[in-house]
């Protein structure tokens, strides 16, 4: 069996689910630069029906041959279906639900799968200044599902986040509801150790797999909540040589 | 029309001023950014949707007393150091920042540039944005009752942008990734465009938009103004440059040091391209 | 995805449903119309900022119980005498009309487009329309306190338009006028294009949109669709038909017979242009 | 002295004007088909500073060989520095206030300038149905100023019209303001026999020019309302030879 890094597990799990989801009719995916943008483009290359790729710097359908360093790099306008405008992107594509998937990220995530990508600390007088929203809030919002990948450690996944950039499940079950939020919030969290989904009834995350040789002692000391696992927690599959040739191939390119 | 960017900044841009330099990863106006810095403009309000390195450079210069925005950071690298230095810490001096989301401040420009007072979406419910931006408030449908986020138009004093060319009468062609340059330039009250080329005649390009010329302030010549972002089919992005920022932004004293030597000490781009080797 | 104007209509428009077959004199999907007719729809509700002749066709032929619109007439020539017959002398039957200016139209589809419920514009002040259309508003900017113009979102049932071709996957590329052929595809519920050719790979051309296929419901291929309308790069409008139809659609009888003669009894738009002459 | 139509003696006054407003900065025109159109073509054959023509179809700085036919011609995309669409043209163009002069004509005029070309006669049960409004109601709004084509009749020219499909200044001085309208409303009324402006005053329209051998009986009979006349009536210049080659050069194209 090869080795791979963490990086590589979490990208083949997300491809993984990718090429799920895109062979049952949800394939558009908002993808950002990064880990999601490297899944994403794993999977057109392992699955027969390919996700369709749109980035918010306005590229819809971008078959880029090598992975965009940036959100903007030329790669992803050339080899795009359309190419419009940010404000386009964002109203006639994202906000008018026409995107299956998005993916998020962020310093912190917290058991409601709320994410923080602002600050930590106060937000007057903070301790990090991070980057900010982004497109994160409305991707959480209008997406019809949103996926999250994240490294897992007790400092980042959060009973509750210092500052709450993008909602997941607000403070439980019924808030996306109350808010009137059109998308279906995060449905899956793919860390380097295991894979969380909300559970069904309070829509707290709950961890429903470990990856090949993870304890959940380990799960349960990376997590800043008490974490639960359900009854039958699965074990993902060992990344493939093929999967992992294959992710290589597409980042020497 | 088409002056130097000297002159374009020397006769449109004020102490004082909100002004956008935009440009989503492509066709960032590096170069007037620089020019800003150069004859030391001071108590700028900045609006950008993805404040990266020019906007680092200018709040670490002292130029800027207040930042809106939607993304703060150096992509595919880290932190804004200035930036994150200037919020963190108030060096040079206190920084107040307005903070939206990507789609908020997209749907703003769009309200500027359309002569409406607000813009609407849906947006920042049940995040804790709302909470610390006045600017973000709502508006109920009514026709449904729904209630959604609005936000104010923007309207800069100027709007500045690089652009791959114009033509001599001053009409501004744009391809590949054209982000909010459009709404930038018809939402601010004045407008620069710094441009790869000037040519006689615009020759038709698949995907290219035009700025009229009676919609733009001033156009400048400045071939790779936009580096180490890029013009489609002109220049690539320099993601080393990019890379790099980060080392020399970290320290205040490294910083200081390479605008002085390197933007403060150049009379012009063509100049600074020289002093950094690009 | 790629199946006949037939098939297609057969498929998507049902009886009562909400149309808009959009073109802005360029692009009018006249075969699509004619397809309605000859498959015998009925209590439709239209849709058009500016509806000609198709729509004429369409009233005259007894398939529309309501329309809304902001312009009706004949371009260039003068009346929509079926249009004016129903509003007039409600004949064939009662026609309800929904009344709207061209921005406000306009901000509809783009609302309809953007998935909000109702736009906004500078618009309707002080004119007559607002005591008689239901669906013209006010809003509050929660800013300024200005009021503005309010309308609802466009959502179509199905939104068809003519365009110059689409790929073998049913992407579709439209340029010159663009009207509101994007916004009427992305504000309805299910869609359908006829096209003047179909190709392997869509060559990039200045000016052009492309509709990705996951957006249209059904590509149809059908030539000189559009006529009397045009479509750029494949066609001229027709003015003398216009002209013509003036005195076709001045009579009942006559009308009713030229529709029997050229539409019901053509199989499709093939026969139709055969029968026409054009 | 060659004899002309009287379409033909409005079009030239019209372009008089559209080139003396170009040659002060006034030169981005939203034009419709027909006479306006003619008009500002036949401008920009005269005159050193040419209008700018902007049709609603989204045609920005369009410059035919030869007059469009319709406003959707082709040749009006072609020969554009810039097409947009439909709904930007109205929101990004006109509505932002880009627009310098706008042209109205309809069924109705009324003292005050307001246009009808929605119906004669009530709404419910018109006696005649007209097309509508169009861009009307807006370019009155927002253009910043209007010029006002169209034949001089008792039964076009009325007291009140039977609809207010756009509005000129309403009930009379301060409605504009009052609606807080940013257009400047209609400054000119060209018709076939003279030339109307809206008292400073009253912003009522009076007479301020006529044309060559028109009596101001007239127009006092072809005025449904009791019109004045300024104390110092001028006589427009007749068209001169120049003027009526170059537009019937243009027509013929």
């Amino acid at each position: 069996m090869a080795e791979y890094t963490t990086d590589e597990l979490m990208i083949v799990n997300a491809a993984r689910k990718l090429g799920a989801l895109a062979a049952a009719g949800d394939s558009r995916c908002f993808v950002g630069i990064g880990l999601p943008s490297t899944a994403a483009n794993l999977a057109r290359r392992l699955y027969p029906i390919e996700p369709v790729l749109i980035y918010e710097s306005g590229c819809i359908g971008s078959k880029p041959t090598r992975l965009p360093l940036s959100i903007g790099d030329g790669e992803l306008a050339e080899t795009s279906d359309a190419v419009v405008s940010v404000p386009e992107i964002f109203a006639y594509w994202l906000q008018a639900g026409r995107i299956d998937i998005g993916f998020l990220s962020g310093a912190q995530l917290d058991k409601y799968a709320n994410i923080n990508s602002t600050v930590i600390g106060s937000y007057e007088s903070p301790k990090t200044r991070l980057p900010g929203a982004g497109g994160a809030p409305e991707i959480a919002a209008s997406a019809g599902a949103v996926m999250v990948i994240m490294r897992q450690s007790a400092r980042a996944f959060v009973e509750r986040c210092d500052f709450r950039t993008s909602i997941g499940y607000g403070d439980g079950k019924g808030d996306r509801e109350r808010f009137g939020l059109r998308g279906g919030g995060p449905k899956w969290v793919i860390t380097d150790l295991a894979v969380m989904e909300p559970d069904p009834d309070t829509c707290e995350l709950v961890v429903v797999g470990l990856h090949p040789g993870v304890s959940r002692d380990q799960v349960t000391a990376a997590t800043g909540w008490v974490v639960r696992f359900i009854d039958d927690v699965a074990t993902t599959d060992e990344p493939t040589d093929h999967e992992l040739d294959t992710l290589r191939r597409l980042q020497a390119a | 029309m088409v002056i130097s960017l000297r002159e374009a900044v020397a006769e449109h841009v004020h102490d004082g001023d909100m002004l956008a330099l935009e440009g989503f990863t492509h066709l960032i106006p590096h170069a007037a950014g620089h020019e800003l810095i150069r004859q030391g403009r001071r108590n700028l309000t900045l609006v950008r949707m993805t404040p990266d390195m020019v906007y680092d450079q200018l709040i670490g210069s002292g130029c800027v007393t207040k930042l809106t925005f939607s993304w703060g950071g150096n992509p595919g690298v880290g932190s804004l150091q200035r930036f994150r230095d200037a919020v963190e810490n108030q060096w040079p001096h206190r920084l107040e920042i307005e903070e939206h989301s990507h789609a908020g401040m997209a749907t703003r420009y769009a309200a500027g540039a359309a002569g409406l007072p607000f813009g609407m979406l849906r947006g920042y419910i049940g995040t804790d944005l709302a909470k610390h931006t006045t600017t973000i408030k709502t508006v109920e449908c009514p026709f449904t009752g729904e209630l959604l986020a609005a936000v104010p138009a923007l309207n800069p004093d100027v709007g500045i942008i690089h652009a791959q060319r114009s033509d001599r009468h001053g009409n501004v062609q744009i391809w590949g990734l054209l982000g909010v340059q459009k709404e930038a330039v018809l939402a601010s009250k004045r407008s620069i465009v710094t441009v790869e080329e000037i040519v006689d005649e615009l020759p038709p390009v698949p995907g290219a938009i035009v700025l009229p010329s009676w919609v733009v302030s001033a156009v400048c010549h400045v071939p790779g103004g936009a580096h180490p972002s890029y013009a489609l089919d002109f220049s690539v992005r320099d993601n080393s440059f990019y890379k790099a920022w980060d080392a020399i932004s970290k320290d205040r004293d490294a910083f200081t040091t390479w605008v002085d030597k390197h933007i403060t000490s150049s009379a012009d781009f063509a100049e600074y391209r020289q002093s950094v080797g690009i």
